[in-house]
């Protein structure tokens, strides 16, 4: 939702993308198909990269410093939170991975809101939706490798979620529900997240 | 009255009645009724006055006037569909009995039973009537997992 | 002073006495077991079914119109409408047939409520334009009906 | 019209279609809503309870089914054996562990209504763990019903012009070093 509002309020060329996509995919396509010179991309998200590059027998590993292109204006520019900057309050949820993924370290964890600048109510509310994405699956895994050779003794079962408030070994199974007029509650969602833009008519209902 | 212990019917007429020409369904009508008696009182007066302006305007339907001593008056009304109705008479005047044999004569002879409905057509669906296939696109193409092509 | 009438009076209830009785089994004849020959049993059956039909005028009332309004929803949403929306068009463009009527049409007469629903779906459409004004929202607000539409 | 003409038209109209839902991703009581529709029949609009006009649905893909928080932990599925001691419960996931159908099953056995009805109705759904299908079933299919969830897209099938299309909320400052 959060890249639709964007789009919709900033970003009117949208029709230039449709193209840039069919062209990239088609670069894409042959880059794969050429192996003799490849170049991986460790950290894409900071200003400074870490390119590995092989040419031959040596491999060069070089840092540098990209240039960042001009960005568009933001419509809101004098706001310090960049979720306030964007206009973007309230309008996104866990299934926009694009925008978490800015505020992510590569191992998953939240970058320390006096760098990302935001504020304290939309670091939570970030937090908790990079937490629902993570256990949806919907961001990559970042979990440590494992050693090599090692060969887990169970295979996990895999499940699918969404919605996921807590953790899941936190979580017990509900035995005894209770009676119909105070029955245990399975929360869906976050509270934090209750005041999100909605466009049907339903109630949000967190409480199943 | 519970609705399953009555026997019931469709509304209906009789072979079409009236779509074409319109054919009365008494078949013949005889008024019984007693020469001195009071109680047929009523029907010998209408007996002056109105039997013969009645068998005149009803040309399909027979009409007998038998009197027969001391015997309670009636009419006895019989339908093309083989229904016969009797209607006592007892002691009613001759503008009652008027109205009397003008209801059995506009009468289809069918058992008066409950109807179900109010309305009711033989022929339905003019445009054909609905099933799964009305709205839906004439080709659909191929539905989803498809047997993959052993190769 | 002598009544000898009386108790002759009492114990003789009647010659009709077997026609009263046929006259409440004729309503017991379809029930099931011994009340449908049984006076004593018919009698508190028949009284009950009674009861029951002077309810049941009622509420076949109401659930024939439930039926229908399922009827109608089913084959509304075969156009893609929704039962409500449906019916607060058709009533906004003034066709006034009742819930009885329209789902005999879509039974029946597939095609004329195929017709019935996309008039109520013009009439949807020209109800968002009017409630936008001129067919876009204000910039920077979020509208519900642009969703909707 | 000729008897034979209408004759065949009332076999038209309550003949019966099949229905395939894919599960995949879906939360098993919007699947459940959605089958038990048609297997009533209601979506017909000769509908009638005791006419006995539902249709037949196909479910594929239950072994991934998507359970909203944290059901798979926490919602439990009881049942009594009748014997003493023999009440069972079994919370979702240890239950779809065992029978990958069972959830999807007993969540449209519970939106059915409780009547003589139900077992023939649930007779008319064929569930499948996965989206192999039996050829029989397979040649009967009519339709295939949109899924009630839109499936979020995860960051790895997004491409990377996407990924640049979308605005830079904010830039790091010059001398942090990101991990």
């Amino acid at each position: 939702m959060a890249a639709r509002s964007v789009l919709r309020s900033v970003w009117s060329g949208f029709t230039g993308l449709k193209t840039a996509l069919t062209r990239t995919n088609l670069s894409s396509h042959q880059r794969i198909n050429s192996p003799c010179v490849f170049a991986s991309v460790f950290q894409s998200r900071g200003i400074r990269q870490v390119v590995q590059r092989q040419e031959g027998k040596a491999t060069i590993i070089e840092g540098q410093t990209l240039d960042i292109p001009a960005e568009r204006q933001p419509p809101n520019p004098t706001a310090k939170c960049p979720i306030y900057r964007w206009n973007l309050q309230n309008k996104y949820n866990y299934t926009d991975v694009l925008l978490l993924r800015q505020f992510i370290r590569s191992d998953g964890g939240m970058l320390p809101k006096r760098i990302t600048g935001l504020c304290p109510e939309e670091h939570r509310k970030i937090a908790i939706c990079v937490q629902m994405a993570h256990r949806a699956g919907l961001l990559p895994d970042h979990r440590p490798k494992l050693p090599d050779g090692h060969v887990p003794k169970k295979p996990k079962q895999q499940l699918n979620r969404y919605l996921t408030r807590y953790s899941i070994k936190s979580v017990k199974p509900i035995y005894k529900k209770g009676l119909k007029w105070c029955k245990k509650r399975m929360p869906v969602g976050h509270p934090a997240l209750q005041n999100n833009v909605r466009y049907g008519v339903k109630p949000l209902y967190i409480k199943h | 009255m519970t609705s399953r212990g009555t026997p019931s019917r469709f509304l209906k007429s009789v072979l079409q009645n009236g779509v074409g020409r319109y054919v009365s369904q008494l078949k013949r009508i005889s008024i019984i009724f007693s020469k001195n008696n009071q109680s047929s009182l009523g029907v010998r007066e209408f007996i002056e006055e109105g039997v013969v302006d009645y068998a005149k305007k009803n040309p399909g339907t027979v009409v007998y006037v038998s009197p027969q001593s001391s015997r309670v008056p009636k009419i006895v009304a019989e339908y093309l569909n083989g229904n016969v109705r009797e209607e006592i008479i007892t002691s009613k005047t001759a503008p009652q009995i008027s109205e009397l044999l003008s209801k059995l004569t506009n009468q289809s002879g069918l058992d008066i039973i409950r109807i179900r409905k109010p309305i009711h057509t033989d022929n339905p669906s003019i445009q054909g009537q609905w099933h799964p296939f009305t709205n839906r696109p004439l080709c659909i193409g191929l539905i989803r997992p498809q047997k993959k092509d052993p190769q | 002073m002598v009544f000898l009438s009386l108790s002759c009076w009492i114990r003789n209830r009647g010659p009709d006495r077997f026609w009263k009785v046929q006259e409440l089994l004729k309503h017991a004849r379809h029930f099931r077991g011994r009340k449908n020959r049984c006076y004593s049993l018919a009698v508190r059956a028949v009284r009950r079914a009674f009861v029951y039909a002077t309810k049941g005028r009622k509420l076949k009332k109401r659930n024939m119109r439930t039926l229908w309004i399922t009827r109608i929803a089913a084959a509304s949403r075969e156009h893609g409408l929704k039962y409500p929306v449906l019916i607060h068009n058709l009533i906004k463009t003034s066709v006034q047939l009742n819930r009885h009527v329209i789902s005999d049409l879509a039974i029946t007469e597939p095609r004329s409520f195929q017709a019935l629903a996309k008039l109520a779906k013009a009439r949807q459409q020209e109800g968002f334009r009017a409630a936008l004004g001129d067919s876009k929202g204000p910039p920077g607000v979020f509208s519900r009906v642009v969703c909707l539409q | 019209m000729s008897s034979f003409s209408r004759s065949a038209q009332q076999w038209a109209t309550f003949a019966r279609s099949w229905f395939l839902i894919d599960a995949r991703m879906q939360p098993p009581g919007k699947i459940a809503t959605m089958c038990s529709v048609r297997l009533q029949g209601k979506h017909k609009p000769i509908y009638h309870a005791i006419s006995d006009c539902g249709d037949h649905v196909v479910v594929i893909n239950t072994k991934e089914i998507a359970f909203s928080g944290n059901k798979w932990e926490q919602k439990v599925y009881s049942s009594h054996t009748g014997y003493p001691g023999g009440f069972k419960q079994l919370t979702a996931a240890q239950l779809h562990h065992k029978d990958p159908k069972a959830i999807v099953k007993l969540s449209v056995y519970g939106m059915l209504p409780k009547n003589l009805h139900r077992r023939t109705m649930m007779q008319r759904l064929h569930i499948f763990p996965d989206d192999e299908l039996p050829d029989d079933i397979r040649a009967n299919l009519t339709e295939e019903l949109a899924q009630p969830r839109a499936i979020p897209r995860k960051l790895s099938e997004y491409t990377q012009e996407e990924i640049d299309a979308f605005p830079r909320l904010w830039t790091p400052p010059e001398d942090y070093k990101m991990k």
